[in-house]
C-alpha cells in the first residue's frame, strides 16, 4: 500500500463528515456554520501538516499515488488527438501512448508512458514498463515528427523500461538507445514532461528534449530508491534513505541545472485537482512551444548539445585539453 | 610490446607491489600473472575471459604511444552522497586500486595503422559505472575526434549509470547520445566494442549507437541485471542467456570476437571504414 | 453528394444497366443497391464491407471535382501473354465491367478542404494488380504531387504485381518506389490506406512506405497469400490473421478505421501534417 | 527431382569413363587415344544436345541446380569478407550473408541470399526464403554502406520470400518495402547480380540497383512458375507454360530493358566450372562498380530514378498530361 493513499485515508473521512454537515444544514434547515467552520479548520490544519513539507520519499509515494493523473489524462484534456500505433516490426505496445495531437491550438506529435490506474489497466500496460516495441514506437513518432516538422511533446512516467527476458531478447538496451538518438537529431522544438516517476533509462527515452518540466511531486533518477538502497546500503527497507540520497525531486532537478521549470501542484498532489494542474501542465508546455517555435533546427540542435553538455564535469576547472605521454 | 611509461604510472600502486599468482574465478586454477598476460587474460585451463584493466587494454592494442584525453576532467562529489561509505572514499580506494582516476580512459592513438580517437572504460573503478567524469570525458572524445575526422573506437565494460550521482549521472545517457550523434551526422565512423558486462544506461546509450557492435566473446550484455530479471520472473535464466553469442543470434550485435583475434579484426573493420570515408561523400543520414 | 459527370462517364456500361440488388456474400442478405450505397457499401444485416469500386470511393471522398492524371497511359500486352485467354481479351472484358481503363485511378482533388494527389485502386479490374500502367500512374501522381508541393493520398486494394506483365510488372515495385522516396525526401506527406486486400508486390512497396499507414477495418493486408500460407503450413489459419486488427495489434500499422468515419480521419490527419508543413522546415530525412 | 540433374547423370557417367580411359591409358602405358576421342566427340555431341539450347522451364531448373553456386562461395572469392550480423532487433537470419568485403581490393557492403547446399544448409537457411529480420539486416547494410560512402554488391538468389506465419505477424511486406526504400534513397554504386532464381518481391529487394547483372541460366521473376500456371492456367503442371509465357530467363530481362549485363556459362551450366563463373562475375561487378566510382550521389540517384522509370508506359504515345474535369 502507497503511504501518501493511507495518509490521506483520515483526511479523506474528514472530509466526507464535512460534506455530510452541509448536506444536513441544507436540507433540515439548521444552522451548522460554527461546526463546520471548526472542521474546516482542523481539515486545512491536518492537510498542512500532512502535506506542508514531503520528505524525498514522500514525494516519491507522491509520485507514484495510484489516483495521480496519467499520461492518457494529460491527452484526453488536448484540442484533439488522433493516436497513431506500432513500431511497424512485431507489436504495438499499449504502454506507449502516442499519436498527432493538438495542444492550445498548435500541430504536434505527443508521446506519453501511461501507468494503470486500476489493476486491469495495469496489467494491460504492462505497469507502465514500456518494452522494446514500446520504444520503437516512440521512435518512429519521434522521427515522424522531425520529418513533417511537428513539436514533440512527451508524458513521463514510469518507473523503468520493462526488465523481461522477452525485452532483453528484442534488444531493450538497443531500443532505448534508439529513442535518445532520434531525440538527439530531431530538428524540431521538443518538451518533455515528467508527470509522475520518471525511472532511468527507461524514462529519459522520452527526455532528452530542448525543454524538461517537472510536477512538484515528481521525480526522477538514476535507480528506484528501493533498487538504490539494496544495492548500495544492502537493505531494500532503507529506500527513503536512498531517495533522500539520490536527489530525485523537483527542487533538486533545478538545483541541479536539469529541470527548466516546475509546476505546483495542489496541496495533497496533482490528484486533488486534476483538471487544474492538467490545465497548468498544458499552458507550461505551450509557453515552452511557443518560445522554441521560431528556432531554426540549427539553433534548437545547438541550444540542446549545450543543455546536456554542461551537466557535469565537476572538478575541471581548466578547459579540458589533451595530454601527450608523460 | 611495452608499456608506454605514463601508462605504467597511472597504474600506480598497483604494479608497485605485484602478486604473482592469479586463482582463476571460473575454474579456481592458479596462474601465473605473466602467463596470464601472455595469454590475452584468458585462463589456460579453462578459456575463461578475466576483465582487462583499461590500460592493459590500450597497451594490447596501440601501435605505440597513447595521447591522453580529458584526464583533468576529475571527478566529485555534487550530490554529498553518503551511503555506508562516503562517495569520496569509494572513489579515493578504487584510484589507488586501479591507478586510474576514473571508469574510463579516452585519447588518441593509432591501432594497425589507423590513427583513432580510442574510448577504454574499466570495470575495475566503480564498476565502469557512468557519472559525470565518464560522460564528460566519453562526449570530449567524439568531439575531438568529429574535429580531427578520426573514426573513434570504443570498449565498454559498465554497470550502468552510477548511483552515487543520481540524476546527474542519468543525464550522461543524453549528453553522450547528443556526442555520438553529431559525430555520425559527420559521417564519421564509430566502433564499439562491448566487453563483460556491459549494462545499464551505457548500453541503452552510446554502446548500440556504434556503426559496428562488436563483442567480445562471452560478454555479458543487457539493459536489465541478470539479479533484476531473476526477482521479477522468480525463476532462474539459463547460462547463456544476455551472453554475446544469445544476442548475436537474436540479432542484436554484429559480430562476437574471441580476445587473441580481437586487435586484427578492429584492424579490418577500420580498414574498410576509413578507407571508403576518404573517398566517400557522407551522405549525412544518421542510419 | 451527386457525382461528377466525368466520373458517371467512366463507369460506363455499369452505369447503364444498373441491377437493383445485392446479395451479400457473406450473410447472403439481399440488399437494394440504393441503400446499400447510402450506408457505405456495409452490408446493412451483418456489417461486411463491400469491396468499393474506385470512382464510388473517390467521390464518396473529394468535396468537389477531381482532376483526373494519367488517363492517356493505358495497357498493352508487352509479352504477348496467353493463358486460357489472350491478356489484351481479359483487360478489355475487365475496361468493359468496370468503366475503367486500368485498376488504379489518380488525380488531385480537394478533401476536407486540402488539396490532395489522390491514388485509388480497384479491386475490380484485374483484382487490383500492378502492372506497367499501374506503376506509371502511381509514380506519376507522386511526381506530380511533389511538383505542386502537395500531400498524397493513396488507397490500396491489390493482389500484387501483375502475373500477365511478367518481370515488367514486378519492376513497377522499384518505381513507385523511387517516386514516393523522392516525393518524401522534400519533405510532403504520404497517407496510405489499405483496404482489402492489398497483398504481394503493392503491399511489399508504396503500401508500407507511407508516413501513415491506414487500414480499412477488416481488410486482409499480407505479403503472401492466406492460400499459399496454408498450403505451406499444410493448416487452416485463424479467421482473424492478416486482418487489418490483427495487423494493428502486431504494431504493422498506424490505425484501423471504419469506413463511415474515413473521410473525417483523413481530414484530421492531413490537417496535422499539411499545417505542420506549411510552417516547417522539413530535414529531408526520410524515415 | 530437378529435370536437369536427371538429364546430367548420362553425361557425368560417359565423363567418368573418359577419365577411366585417360588413367588407364597413362598407368598401363597402353594407347587408348582413339578410343578416347571418339567418347569425347560423343560426350560434346550430347553436351550440345542437352545444354546447346534451353527451353524457358529447363532454364528455371537450371536456375535452381542444387550444384549452382551460391551466394557463399561468391562471397568466399573476395578478397576479404567480414560478415556482421542482425536486424538489431529480433534475429539473425541466416539466410542473408552479408558484410564488409574487398572485391578487387574495392571496399564494399555485400549481401547474399544463401541458398542451401544441401538438407541441412537448406533448414539452416530456410531454402533461402528470407524472413523481416532478414530483409531488416539487408535494409540496416545498405543504409551503413550509403552512410559510410561504400557501394553495394548484393546476391540475388531466392524463389521468394519466407511465407511463414512468423513473417507475416512481424510484417514481411513493411520490411521488403523497407529494404526497396533504402536502395532508393542510398547515395551509393550499387550492382545486384542474379545468380540463381530471382523470385518476386523477395528478389528485388536486393535488386534495385544501378545495375542489373544476370548469370545466362539465372531467372528474374514477377512469380514462381508453378504459382502462375496453378492460378493462370488452372494447372501447376503446366509450369513448363508458365514459364515461357513469364518471359524470365536472362535473354528476356535484356530484351525488356532490365538486365544491363548478362554473364555467360559453361555450357551445361555454372556448376560445370564454377571458379570461372565466379571470376566473370566478379570481374563484372567490378567493371560497374569501376564506371560508376566518380559519380556524385545526385547523378547516381538521378540514373537509378530514370532507369527504374522508363520500364512501362507501353501505349502512352504522347507525354502524360493531366485532364480536368470531361
Ligand atoms: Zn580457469
Ligand atoms: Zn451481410
Amino acid at each position: 500500500m502507497n503511504p501518501i493513499v493511507d495518509r490521506e485515508k483520515g483526511l479523506i473521512e474528514l472530509g466526507r463528515r464535512i460534506e455530510e454537515l452541509k448536506t444536513l444544514s441544507a436540507t433540515q434547515n439548521v444552522d451548522l456554520s460554527t461546526q463546520i467552520a471548526a472542521l474546516e479548520a482542523e481539515y486545512a490544519k491536518i492537510q498542512q501538516e500532512i502535506f506542508g513539507s514531503l520528505t524525498p520519499w514522500q514525494r516519491v509515494n507522491m509520485a507514484r499515488h495510484p489516483k495521480r493523473p496519467t499520461a492518457a489524462e494529460y491527452i484526453a484534456k488536448l484540442d484533439a488527438f488522433d493516436e497513431l500505433h506500432g513500431d511497424r516490426f512485431f507489436r504495438d505496445d499499449p504502454a506507449v501512448i502516442a499519436g498527432f495531437a493538438k495542444l492550445r491550438g498548435r500541430r504536434v506529435v505527443v508521446v506519453g508512458q501511461q501507468r494503470g490506474r486500476d489493476t486491469k489497466e495495469n496489467v494491460r500496460v504492462n505497469f507502465g514498463m514500456v518494452t522494446p516495441e514500446g520504444y520503437r514506437k516512440v521512435r518512429r513518432l519521434f522521427e515522424l515528427a522531425s520529418h513533417l516538422g511537428l513539436p514533440i511533446v512527451t508524458f513521463v512516467d514510469t518507473k523503468g523500461a520493462d526488465p523481461g527476458i522477452g525485452s532483453e531478447e528484442r534488444a531493450q538496451s538497443e531500443a532505448i538507445a534508439s529513442c535518445l538518438y532520434a531525440l538527439a537529431e530531431s530538428r524540431v522544438p521538443s518538451v518533455s514532461t515528467i508527470v509522475g516517476e520518471g525511472g532511468s533509462g527507461g524514462a529519459l527515452a522520452l527526455g532528452l528534449t530542448d525543454r524538461i518540466i517537472m510536477l512538484q511531486h515528481s521525480i526522477y533518477s538514476v535507480a528506484g530508491p528501493e533498487a538504490a538502497a539494496a544495492i548500495l546500503f544492502s537493505d531494500a527497507t532503507k529506500a527513503p534513505e536512498a531517495a533522500a540520497s539520490l536527489r530525485l525531486t523537483s527542487d533538486d532537478a533545478v538545483l541541479l541545472g536539469i529541470a527548466d521549470e516546475v509546476i505546483g501542484e495542489p496541496l495533497g498532489g496533482a490528484h486533488r485537482d486534476k483538471d487544474a494542474t492538467i490545465e497548468l501542465v498544458l499552458n507550461a508546455i505551450e509557453r515552452h512551444l511557443a518560445e522554441l517555435a521560431p528556432w531554426t533546427p540549427e539553433r534548437l540542435q545547438e541550444a540542446r548539445y549545450r543543455k546536456y553538455r554542461q551537466i557535469g564535469a565537476w572538478r575541471a576547472r581548466t578547459a579540458p585539453s589533451e595530454q601527450g605521454p608523460r | 610490446m611495452p608499456m608506454p611509461e605514463w601508462l605504467r604510472s597511472r597504474k600506480g600502486a598497483q604494479t608497485e607491489e605485484p602478486a604473482q599468482w592469479m586463482k582463476c574465478p571460473s575454474c579456481g586454477e592458479l596462474l601465473y600473472k605473466s602467463d596470464l598476460k601472455a595469454n590475452h587474460e584468458i585462463c589456460m585451463k579453462c578459456g575463461h575471459y578475466f576483465r582487462m584493466h583499461a590500460p592493459d587494454r590500450i597497451v594490447s592494442l596501440v601501435d605505440g604511444d597513447f595521447t591522453e584525453l580529458g584526464a583533468e576532467i576529475e571527478p566529485g562529489d555534487p550530490l554529498g552522497w553518503v551511503d555506508k561509505r562516503p562517495y569520496p572514499d569509494k572513489l579515493q580506494s578504487d584510484r589507488e586500486k586501479s591507478g586510474l582516476s576514473e571508469a574510463v580512459v579516452t585519447g588518441f592513438g593509432a591501432v594497425g595503422g589507423f590513427t583513432v580517437g580510442l574510448g577504454v572504460m574499466d570495470f575495475y573503478f566503480r564498476g565502469g559505472t557512468m557519472g559525470t567524469v565518464v560522460g564528460d570525458r566519453v562526449a570530449l572524445l567524439f568531439e575531438r575526434a568529429r574535429e580531427r575526422k578520426l573514426p573513434v573506437v570504443l570498449f565498454t565494460a559498465s554497470g550502468g549509470a552510477r548511483m552515487e550521482e543520481g540524476m546527474l549521472a542519468l543525464m550522461q545517457l543524453a549528453k553522450t547520445t547528443q556526442a555520438v550523434e553529431r559525430f555520425r551526422r559527420d559521417g564519421l565512423y564509430y566502433i564499439a566494442v562491448l566487453t563483460d558486462p556491459t549494462t545499464g544506461g551505457v548500453s541503452a546509450s552510446f554502446a548500440f549507437q556504434a556503426h559496428v557492435v562488436v563483442a567480445e566473446a562471452g560478454a555479458a550484455i543487457g539493459f536489465a541485471g541478470r539479479r533484476v530479471i531473476e526477482q521479477t520472473i522468480r525463476q532462474k535464466l539459463p547460462e547463456n542467456f544476455q551472453r554475446a553469442e544469445f544476442l548475436l543470434e537474436h540479432g542484436a550485435i554484429d559480430m562476437v570476437v574471441e580476445r587473441p583475434k580481437l586487435k586484427e579484426t578492429l584492424v579490418r573493420l577500420l580498414d574498410y571504414g576509413v578507407g571508403a570515408a576518404q573517398g566517400a561523400s557522407p551522405n549525412g543520414r544518421a542510419r
